[in-house]
């Protein structure tokens, strides 16, 4: 029972940063269409400028500048590159973003090297919060909590509060209409792109410290921020809430827990073969759930796509 | 006889506005009709239900006496029934002697055949050349669909729609976007081709309806309101009064 | 037959001479690689270079076969690796069996069983991922791949783990006295098989379903009033896919003898997708190129420079940016000056332009190696190798002279651009007015 | 149209290739290791301490067979085996006799089987492999060839080691053993329940679990398991990234006992570890560092030090293949009869620049030598990994560890 609680905790710092790529991501394509690859990579720049100014300026000048620079890169692309690509469809638009993936890793170890960064949780956080049965809680995962909710909550209200927030909704669902009424759409692109970036540069410098700062680290997310979005519904702010806590706590609790498939085919009627080690059969039954739980993401996507394309909350077909 | 096709109590809502208030119509083999009304009456929308491109409401839909519900536009296709777009709708990157061949493949009996080469198959190259003949494109034949002026686009996409030998034709605003002489050049067009067929057609210029048809319905927020020849329907008093008389007014 | 339809067309039809054409020369290039894969391994002997070309044809297949979703077909896959690699992984298995059981089979016909599973496999997944193409096709492909290529790992049995399984090629059946011991005896095998592939491919491209294939991408709801399922077309452009890639896993289970965790992964279904992207999606021979280059790139370039990733996506990145078309739309551009007739006219401005802007790219790669030297080399080590020359990192004058001959060369390539552009839209403008 | 430019780019490659063609009277070691990509860290490393190593043991000292220097030639693999198998295609073209290579047990299984059928196949440039990292126990058992040695103790001889010195310490009452889900974290695995059930009975193994290779994001729900079970060991085989994610989960979460592992310094790893780890990370390796044994480890390290400021000797054991490739080629008069020279190495007796005498066991081609239990701290280092003040101190050593153990190598000598 404990565990379980301490299990929703962890599953929410996991969901919640997921959230604070993916909603940069679909808002990024449900605007302008474009499944940005490169997404991840911002992320891992932000860690990485967050380390480089942590070194000079300490760890709170970080999280404020590294996003900013991140957001300003991320606008560059949008205005040099994406926009340039733009006009040749939107497969070169993706593989466009694939190929600055790329590129970007590779620029990070140019400069960086190819080594752990020694990127550390300030001295400040630096304590366990509380502790439930054994288990402590790091003042670090509150504050991640809290950065989070603090940023939901803020692009919630500028969705939904401001001009440039209801321009932006509208674009969401009639991209067509706003341009035609007269708004600086590329503008709006460039700033979306911009702020979808700095989303996901913030949190790489709040997850730098805890899941590590090193080259691979884009790669190790890349490809679920798109199955977040893809199972929440491409353009849905909520949905991609709703699948990050949900993948969130699947994965933990997959994790958590040691479900044998031996089990659950005992449990519905299979008996355990006699000479389990030369049966062909002998690597499925011997699966468990945390070998797996990284993989249900995956699973759930396919299956999301095939019996409800448009996924939890989306709207337009995908 | 059955008749070509046959809508009976035909529906249709988008969440809760309906669109399609109940159609009932039978159009006779060989027959030219066209279907009129203002806009916003659903007539693309009838259009789509026909083709199976939305699924209807309720109601049943007949082709020469099979029921269409459930099936794909390309089972429709199939069973003898083409139409064209109301927007160009042709495969622009290819040249317009493949668009026309593409679309006379199934009809040949090549359906998913992986076999032979096309370019080997004499039938289909002389009957692509030929409806390129009936359409005056055969001097663009190797050209990219997508570079043709729109009278050129459009008439590719009426050699496309025909192409297939279906008999029963629905073209949807045929003439829309042209001038005078490029309109007469369609209708006579749309004459030729669709010799001892049925067609169907929405059209809004009422020069090229009266042109054409031999039956007129009148489609009005969803309902037929009437159908008959053309001196029948411009007589209807209901249809005067709906739409007919500003429409013949402004023309006037 | 070709004969045929010019007797009964009209010759003097402008459009049917074009087609008359075009369908004689379309043997010769068929006949120009056969001759040129046959006379490759006198030029090349080594067996590295066999080893490199091997490589090269197998991921010709693949890359084909990649864009017979892609180009042909407009759907795209973040995870055709997986139909390869399962092919291979079957084909590896039934080396084994050979070998274990002595079975009378021919090392040759082993491709074949790799694309018959590898079709099986795209039959299957087809089934439900091809029911639309754009962003849900994508991403069933992405999840499909990612799931299977973490079954290799998990399920031992038949993916070995991460050791992935080996075989021996030479237990097979000996076909004409050829046992396959040898490179040179498994580059011709490789050889037949890409001609054979890529001439089905490009015959299957001719086929009704294959003209269909290119109808339901550009406009699938215009397919569909055609007659045909536009699902039903995609299924069999996957299946047909699947089947090439099958074949090149199979000619890799004959190349290498082992087929691992790689072979499935993401990382590989990434590098297919930018090959062919690479080489060009919009014509047949594209991906060839893709395919050739790459390799070229990963495998020699990486000998001599650490940092041959970060080139090879600079160059992806200003393909996409620039040359949409890829390589292979770079070179169709300069068919038409070449049919206008104008091609001289070319050559002193490209000369003029692209010598200059080769030796800035030159340049520009030698400070990034002085610069990637300069902080990531021992202390000490100062002295180091570009182009041949050898000099000392840390010294002024070299860095004086890249920068000079960098710069330079960038201001002459920008001085000669615009009269290149003149020429260039010169040249692709017939005498005498419009055509 | 496409011929002309296949042409074109062939001929380059033929170029470039035969560029680097072979030199006569030097002995050249072909590296091929990652030096791009995730793992370059790790390889590039190695590259220089091999470079260091043929510089200053044997090219510094005269040479062998009176002048003939060392040269390493580094090949960037990728790690992936593919890759692997046309950089050994170059390398034997080049005409290079010895292959070097350790990252990946994967990567060792597809070169030692490819060395197998080349030499099978062309007896008459026949090829070495020194593999000196890679610790999967079937390539000195049922994947054992001739031409294979392997200079890193492996995975079940560590685990001996490890539990030997876990097996003295009754404080240790419940073990939780974690690793990668692939063939090396199976091996650590088994070993560990099969050493611990046979010396320690009544240690109860509360935890046996695998989590999917570098896919982890997250390791906050095993460290949580492993807290709750109440562990007071923990035993796993991860490295790299999956190693500092599991490690410093664990140690945030609330867990003190200690953590034994086989790969958990330098490449940034000691650093990130930091203050963290202290107390807690045992590692087994072989080669003492610190404290250092000799006058000439100690200007050894310092020398590398002096050309590598950044860089760790983090595998101690490349001067041992280094040196006794060396002794073996004198021995047998000739760099290029490789089967002479595998014959001198097999059996051969060596005193390494690390302490402790080492044999080349001739059953399996497997090196028998000291295991040492290492300590992650910053207390009495000499030599620190990744500048970060942090180092491991040897706390307990087993000599010529699993020196009788059982192999299933059925060697085929040509």
């Amino acid at each position: 029972m404990d565990l379980i609680l301490v299990n929703i905790i962890d599953g929410l710092v996991t969901g919640l940063l997921l959230f604070m790529l993916s909603a940069g991501l679909t808002l990024i394509f449900s605007m302008m269409g474009v499944l940005n690859f490169a997404h991840a990579s911002f992320y891992m720049l932000g860690a990485y400028f967050a380390y480089q100014i942590s070194l000079a300026l300490g760890f709170w000048m970080g999280l404020l500048i590294a996003p900013l620079i991140v957001g300003v890169m991320g606008a560059g692309v949008e205005r040099y590159g994406l926009r340039r690509v733009h006009q040749y469809g939107h497969v070169p638009e993706l593989i466009f973003t694939f190929g600055l993936a790329l590129l970007i890793e590779e620029l990070v170890q140019f400069i960086w090297g190819k080594n752990q960064m020694p990127y550390q949780v300030p001295d400040v956080l630096n304590f366990t919060a509380f502790a439930i049965a054994g288990n402590s809680i790091p003042a670090y995962k509150i504050f991640m909590i809290f950065i989070s909710v603090a940023i939901f909550i803020g692009l919630l209200y500028v969705l939904t509060r401001t001009r440039v927030g209801m321009i932006i909704q509208a674009a969401l669902s009639y991209p067509r209409t706003v341009e035609s009424l007269g708004h600086n759409v590329p503008l709006i692109f460039m700033g979306v792109f911009g702020v979808g970036t700095a989303l996901a540069g913030v949190a790489g410098v709040i997850a730098g410290p805890v899941l590590g700062t090193f080259p691979g680290m884009a790669f190790v997310l890349g490809s679920i921020v798109f199955v977040t979005i893809v199972i929440g519904g491409l353009g849905s702010l909520w949905g991609a809430l709703v699948a990050s806590l949900l993948i969130g706590w699947v994965t933990t609790f997959a994790k958590s827990y040691n479900i044998a498939m031996s089990d659950i085919l005992n449990g519905i009627g299979f008996s355990t073969p006699e000479n389990l080690s030369d049966s062909l059969w002998r690597d499925l039954w011997t699966v468990t759930s945390p070998q797996i739980a990284d993989i249900l993401p995956y699973i759930l996507m396919v299956l999301i796509l095939i019996f409800r394309p448009y996924g939890l909350f989306g709207k337009r077909d995908a | 006889m059955t008749a070509a096709l046959e809508l009976s109590g035909l529906r249709k809502s988008f969440g809760k506005t309906e669109i399609i208030r109940g159609v009932d119509l039978a159009i006779g083999q060989n027959e030219r009709h066209a279907i009129i009304g203002p806009n916003g009456a659903g007539k693309s929308t009838l259009f789509n239900l026909i083709t199976g491109r939305f699924p209807q409401t309720s109601g049943h839909i007949r082709l020469h006496g099979q029921d269409l519900a459930g099936k794909a536009p390309y089972e429709i296709n199939r069973m003898g029934l083409s139409r064209s777009f109301q927007i160009t709708n042709i495969f622009p990157k290819m040249t317009v002697f493949e668009n026309v061949r593409c679309s006379l493949l199934w009809s040949m009996g090549y359906k998913y055949n992986f076999w032979s080469m096309v370019s080997k198959s004499r039938a289909l190259t002389d009957g692509a050349d030929q409806i390129l003949e009936q359409i005056n494109l055969t001097a663009r034949r190797d050209l990219p669909a997508g570079v043709l002026s729109y009278a050129e686009q459009r008439a590719l996409e009426i050699g496309i729609t025909i192409a297939g030998g279906a008999d029963v034709i629905m073209l949807d605003e045929p003439t829309a976007g042209m001038s005078h002489s490029e309109t007469d050049y369609i209708v006579d067009l749309i004459r030729k081709v669709t010799e001892n067929k049925t067609l169907i057609m929405v059209e809004h210029d009422m020069g090229v309806v009266f042109g054409l048809a031999d039956q007129i319905s009148v489609l009005v927020y969803g309902e037929i309101i009437a159908t008959g020849r053309p001196e029948d329907v411009r007589a209807n008093s209901k249809v005067q009064e709906a739409y007919l008389g500003e429409a013949l007014e402004a023309e006037h | 037959m070709s004969e045929q339809d010019q007797i009964t067309t009209d010759p003097t039809k402008p459009a049917q001479r074009m087609r008359a054409g075009s369908m004689t020369i379309s043997a010769t290039p068929w006949i120009i690689a056969a001759v040129l894969l046959i006379a490759m391994p006198y030029l090349f002997p080594s067996r590295s270079a066999l080893t490199i070309m091997n490589q090269m044809s197998i991921t010709i297949v693949f890359a084909l076969a990649y864009n017979m979703l892609l180009g042909q077909g407009g759907m795209l896959s973040f995870g055709h690796a997986v139909y390869m690699g399962v092919g291979g992984f079957v084909a590896v298995h039934v080396m084994n069996l050979i070998s274990d059981t002595g079975a009378p089979f021919p090392m040759p016909f082993l491709p074949i069983v790799g694309g018959l599973f590898g079709m099986g496999l795209a039959m299957i997944v087809g089934s439900f991922s091809t029911r639309s193409a754009g962003t849900v096709f994508a991403m069933i492909s992405l999840g499909v791949g990612e799931l299977i290529a973490a079954c290799s790992v998990i399920i031992v049995v038949f993916f070995g783990g991460e050791e992935g399984v080996s075989g021996y090629r030479d237990e097979g059946l000996p076909f004409f006295g050829f046992d396959f011991a040898q490179q040179i005896e498994v580059y011709y095998l490789i050889a037949a098989w890409l001609m054979i592939s890529a001439l089905l491919m490009y015959l299957y491209s001719r086929t009704p379903i294959g003209r269909m294939a290119n109808a339901v991408r550009d406009n699938p709801e215009r397919a569909e009033f055609l007659g045909y399922s536009a699902r039903w077309v995609r299924y069999y452009s996957f299946a047909a896919s699947g089947f090439f890639a099958g074949i090149a896993g199979g000619l890799f289970a004959i190349n290498y003898e082992i087929l691992t965790e790689e072979n499935l992964n993401t990382a590989s279904s990434g590098v297919i997708l930018l090959v062919t992207f690479l080489g060009g999606v919009g014509f047949f021979f594209g991906p060839i190129i893709g395919a050739i280059a790459f390799t070229l790139l990963q495998t020699v370039l990486s000998l001599h420079t650490e940092l041959w990733a970060f080139y090879a996506g600079v160059l992806f990145v200003a393909t996409v940016m620039f040359f949409p078309g890829g390589l292979a739309g770079l070179i169709m551009m300069h068919v038409p000056v070449f049919q206008i007739g104008k091609a001289k006219q070319l050559v002193l401005p490209y000369f003029k332009t692209l010598i200059p802007g080769a030796v800035a790219v030159l340049g520009v790669s030698a400070l990034v190696e002085m610069t990637f030297h300069y902080r990531h080399a021992a202390t000490g080590d100062n002295e180091m190798t570009v182009f041949w020359t050898t000099f000392d990192s840390h010294a002024i004058l070299p860095w004086v002279i890249a920068l000079v001959v960098t710069f330079g060369a960038l201001y002459l390539t920008r001085l000669n651009a615009p009269s290149l552009r003149e020429a260039w839209a010169e040249a692709n403008t017939p005498d005498g007015g419009a055509a | 149209m496409r011929n002309p430019i296949k042409f074109g780019l062939v001929a380059a490659l033929a170029a470039s290739v035969s560029a680097s063609a072979a030199m006569a009277d030097t002995v050249k070691i072909a590296f091929i290791d990652p030096l791009s990509g995730p793992f370059a860290g790790t390889g590039t490393n190695g590259l220089h301490q091999y470079e260091f190593a043929a510089d200053r043991l044997v090219n510094e000292a005269g040479g062998v067979l009176g002048g003939d220097m060392f040269e390493i030639v580094a090949f960037d693999n990728k790690i992936s085996p593919k890759e692997s198998l046309i950089q050994l295609q170059v390398a034997i073209d080049q005409g290079i006799r010895y292959i070097a290579q350790g990252n990946s047990s994967g990567v060792a299984n597809a070169l030692t089987e490819a060395i197998e059928k080349h030499n099978r196949r062309n007896p008459d440039d026949r090829v070495l492999f020194l593999n000196y990292s890679a610790v999967d126990p079937a390539l000195t058992n049922d994947k054992c060839n001739f031409w294979h040695f392997r200079f890193d103790a492996n995975a079940d001889i560590k685990m001996d080691a490890l539990t030997d010195v876990m097996a003295g310490d009754d404080s240790i009452k419940k073990v939780y053993i974690i690793g990668q889900d692939y063939s090396f974290g199976k091996a650590v695995a088994a070993a560990a329940v099969k050493n611990i059930s046979e010396k320690r009975p009544d240690i109860e193994i509360v935890g046996n679990e695998l989590h999917p290779i570098g896919k982890v994001k997250d390791f906050t729900p095993y460290a949580r398991k492993i807290v709750s079970s109440g562990a007071d060991a923990v035993i796993t085989g991860n490295w790299g990234a999956d190693m500092l994610g599991l490690g410093k989960s664990v140690l945030e979460n609330g867990y003190t006992g200690p953590i034994f592992t086989y790969y958990a310094a330098a490449d940034g790893i000691t650093a990130a570890f930091g203050e963290t780890g202290k107390g807690s990370l045992r590692l087994v390796a072989e080669g003492q560092i610190n404290p250092p044994v000799s006058m000439r480890a100690t200007e050894y390290y310092n020398a590398f030090k002096e050309k590598y400021p950044e860089g760790n000797i983090s595998q101690a054991r490349i001067t041992n293949v280094i040196e006794m490739l060396a002794k073996a080629i004198n021995e047998a008069g000739s760099a290029t009869d490789v089967v002479a020279v595998a014959n001198a190495l097999e059996g051969m007796e060596h005193e390494g620049l690390w302490g402790g005498k080492m044999m080349m066991r001739p059953q399996d081609h497997q090196l028998i030598q000291d295991v040492h239990i290492h300590a992650h701290t910053d207390d009495g280092i000499t030599f620190d990994y990744d500048n970060s003040g942090f180092g491991l101190v040897v706390e307990n050593t087993v000599t010529m560890a699993a020196m009788d153990s059982p192999t299933t190598c059925e060697m085929k000598r040509p």
